[in-house]
């Protein structure tokens, strides 16, 4: 399993270092003439008003509640998956009720709206 | 890979045994895909130039060089002699990391692809999984990118972007899914080899479309590039990033593109594959430089298919995108999740390892039968799935008209 | 492979899950509760795994265990971050000390 | 160097291992010090991620990839987008409630005795070494001996999303929306 990882970790410490190298060769290379006017927030010229973290509809928070258990439903279909030709056809059976008690919560959240965007 | 091992084993240089080489061929070959995918940008963005302009009747870059080839080291150097603005109010240490941090995922996403047989950096037997892991790290870049910057605008296009993404990935992860149970293992390598009879894309085009549109929301492209739809939130959540940091989220952003290709291609184009050559079975170093090519060229097709697209279709908008994500591809993905696994076990062959199981009912149709089987499902899917919306859409517009002509009709009679 | 003895793996473990139960215990957000919550749980899963490696590695229960562990730190996380979200919206406030309504 | 010097004999195991462990500790106490909520989750990423890396050295690969793809994919994400959600993440001010000085010594004494626990342990340690592929076993323990905890696993799953859903959704007057 370690020899597997092997190549990750070297790949890895590689590319590690590239976001370091660009920024440096940037810094070197590059003016630094910061003044306030140039520091100030984007907002297209107008003057930012109020604080920028208010708060956004809780919509981003239930897609992001639904991908979680998604998410973990595959984390258990993989190995389903990669093991399908070992199991008994009734096990097929039983990873289809799986993704269906799933898919049971998905159509509940769109019976209550809860993926329509507002 | 092996044999480059075994080459430098041969030389008897001191100190390198067989495991040292191992070490060196594997650190040569992590330097080369990290140097070769950023690299790869300088290619692809002039590509984009040039076919863009194409389509659009124009010329593209043609000053710098020749064909303007030098147009993109131009940029680069104009990225890294810019000025580097931290906006006062940032959160800097959180908006200097994002960048690097997108960058660094979008490499990694190399690490579990074969190049050429028998070149692969790892035979992880995780390898499906990797991808996406790697994908989250990403996401997370965005959302701290977004954050750290302290512009509305900025906020606002992270919170798009990731839900965008996450709404894309379950659809992407389900193909996966799908292409373990075809292939009977999460290694990139081994779904290679399951290919070799015959392409996953033919006996599972759906899935194969399922995945590539679902990555190219992924990568945040057109038509999926609301994330950065000017018009709306100025760039999105890189609105405050400037000189080389941008750059790097753009290196980031074209590096990801370049992967979203090679894993279609290994993953649903025989990778290193060529239909009626058996590569493998190749001398070695011919094995090599042909799979690598046949790989390479799938890989520029799909590079060429998204800058197509960009260059033809207009932008979504994001409610349009998060429906099509949530109400069509996660419930026909999950339809067709089952409908592939039911083939599949239906074919299997018996086994006799750990419980002993009987072999499917269907296993002596052979492979022909089950690729027929599993390109029929994934039509018959498809179909069912557009007659539900359909119907489902004649209904809504309808209500629609009927919703219409209750408001339409009083008027007449309230003019009498 | 095994040149690291298991009690590294647990002392890591124990260190994990006692910052996680201080974390628990001091933290005035919810939000800053459960993160530490989560700490705690993954210093579970070290020691599932790592008795798993070294005590019973034919036996894939311990690996089995801890993605279940997994999979309810997430469902954990899902529903107290929503009750938190709903608790912020109702009293405007999300610091642990701060609610205490039954008190009153 | 040595005229024996073997480059395969470095003890890599042992510096991941440390590396990893920085990583895992000391994400954990940034969690539970940083004043700034936000970056509490950063930390929290960094300390999920270095158990990621135990798990790769503990040869569980596919353990390790979940831990990547459910804690830093999914779950960081979800609890980056409540701590946005709730007032003022940004603002540092002390994070700590007035019984940190008692939780302090509390946390020392349960580490120490936590400690001596596993080290008066005599562990049955079995040098044997993992069958290759995990993944495969773990599909055939979970439609086969573990099938009630799958399929109860599903449930829960459902049961977590609908009751979030439920609570997420509660509309409260006067709420601005973007």
């Amino acid at each position: 399993m370690l020899k597997e990882f092997e190549f990750v970790g070297l790949l890895g410490a590689i590319t590690f270092t590239i976001p370091f190298v660009t920024l440096l060769l940037a810094w070197l290379l590059r003016p630094k003439k910061p003044n306030p006017a140039k520091q100030e927030t984007y907002e297209s010229g107008v003057q930012t008003i109020g604080d920028t973290w208010v708060r956004f509809k809780a919509q981003y928070y239930i897609y992001a509640l639904i991908f979680v258990v998604f998410d973990i439903e595959a984390v258990f279909l993989f190995p389903f998956a990669v093991a399908l030709n070992q199991l008994p056809l009734y096990a097929l059976v039983w990873a289809i009720v799986f993704i269906l008690l799933l898919f049971d919560g998905l159509l509940y959240a769109w019976r209550k709206g809860a993926l329509h965007w507002t | 890979m092996q044999g480059v091992i075994d080459f430098l084993v041969s030389l008897n240089i001191p100190y390198v045994n067989a495991s040292v080489a191992r070490y060196i061929v594997l650190q040569v070959l992590a330097a080369i895909v990290a140097v070769a995918a950023p690299a790869g940008l300088i290619i692809l963005t002039w590509l984009e130039r040039k076919i863009i302009a194409r389509i659009q009747d124009r010329l593209g870059p043609n000053r710098a060089g020749p064909f303007g080839l030098l147009q993109a080291i131009a940029d680069m150097v104009k990225m890294f002699t810019k000025e580097d603005i931290t906006p006062a109010k940032a959160d800097r240490l959180v908006y200097n990391i994002a960048p690097g941090l997108g960058m660094f995922a979008a490499i990694m996403a190399f690490a579990v692809i074969p190049f050429a047989p028998g070149f692969a950096g790892t035979q992880m037997n995780v390898g499906l999984l990797y991808i996406v892991a790697i994908g989250g790290l990403g996401t997370l870049a965005i959302l701290m990118a977004g954050w750290a910057s302290n512009n509305k605008y900025a906020l606002l296009g992270a919170f798009r972007a990731v839900a965008m993404l996450l709404t894309y990935e379950i659809p992407m992860v389900m193909t996966l899914v799908m292409v373990a149970v075809v292939a009977g293992s999460m290694s990139m390598v081994d779904v290679v080899e399951a290919q070799s009879g015959m392409w996953f894309v033919v006996s599972m085009p759906v899935a194969f479309l399922i995945f590539f549109l679902s990555g190219v929301a992924e990568v945040g492209r057109s038509p999926f590039d609301l994330v950065e739809a000017e018009s709306e939130i100025i760039a999105g959540f890189h609105t405050e990033y400037s000189g080389i940091k941008f750059g790097m989220i753009m290196i980031a952003e074209y590096v990801h593109m370049f992967a979203l290709s090679f894993f279609t291609a290994v993953l649903f184009l025989g990778g290193w594959q060529i239909p009626f050559i058996d590569v493998a079975a190749l001398p070695a170093p011919f094995a090599a430089i042909l799979g690598l090519i046949s790989l390479l060229v799938k890989v520029f097709f799909f590079v060429f298919v998204m800058m197509w697209l960009r260059g033809t279709l207009p932008r979504f908008r994001i409610d349009h995108l998060l429906d099509f994500g949530w109400k069509f591809l996660v419930p026909l993905t999950l339809v067709l999740l089952i409908g592939v696994a039911f083939v599949i076990r239906l074919f299997a062959p018996g086994s006799s390892v750990g419980i002993p199981v009987a072999a499917g009912p269907l296993s002596g149709l052979g492979m022909p039968g089950q690729v027929v089987a599993l390109l029929v499902t994934n039509l018959l899917v498809l179909g069912l799935a557009l007659v539900v919306v359909s119907s489902a859409a004649r209904r809504t517009r309808s209500k629609a008209l009927r919703a219409v002509s209750a408001v339409d009709s009083p008027v007449p009679t309230a003019g009498k | 492979m095994m040149t690291i003895p298991l009690s590294w793996w647990l002392t890591v473990a124990a260190a994990l899950f006692s910052i996680g139960v201080y974390g628990a215990l001091t933290r005035k957000n919810a939000i800053g509760i459960l993160m530490s919550i989560e700490l705690v749980l993954n210093a579970v899963n070290i020691n599932l795994v790592a008795f798993w490696r070294y005590i019973a590695p034919h036996d894939i229960s311990g690996q089995v265990f801890a993605i279940v562990v997994i999979t309810v730190a997430a469902a954990e996380a899902a529903v107290g971050l929503a009750l938190v979200l709903a608790v912020f919206r109702r009293r405007g406030s999300a610091i642990v000390e701060e609610l205490d309504i039954l008190k009153q | 160097m040595p005229s024996n010097f073997d480059p395969s004999q470095i003890p890599l195991v042992p510096i991941v291992f440390w590396i990893m462990t920085l990583f895992t500790v000391g994400g954990a106490i940034g969690v539970v010090s940083s004043k700034k909520l936000f970056h509490s989750g950063l930390y929290l990423v960094l300390s999920f991620f270095g158990v990621a890396g135990y798990y790769v050295l503990l040869s569980a690969g596919f353990m390790a990839v979940v831990q990547l793809m459910v804690y830093v994919g999914a779950i960081a994400i979800l609890i980056l987008f409540a701590v946005m959600f709730s007032r003022r993440p940004m603002a540092a001010e002390s994070q700590a409630n007035r019984q940190w000085w008692l939780g302090l010594p509390l946390m020392l004494v349960l580490f120490v005795v936590l400690v001596v626990t596993v080290g008066s342990v005599a562990w049955p340690v079995s040098g044997a070494e993992p069958t290759a592929d995990t993944v495969q076993q773990l599909g055939v323990a979970f439609l086969g001996s573990y099938l009630i905890p799958f399929e109860v696993v599903s449930v829960l799953l459902s049961v977590a999303l609908i009751g979030a859903i439920i609570l997420a959704r509660g509309k409260v007057e006067g709420e601005e929306t973007n």
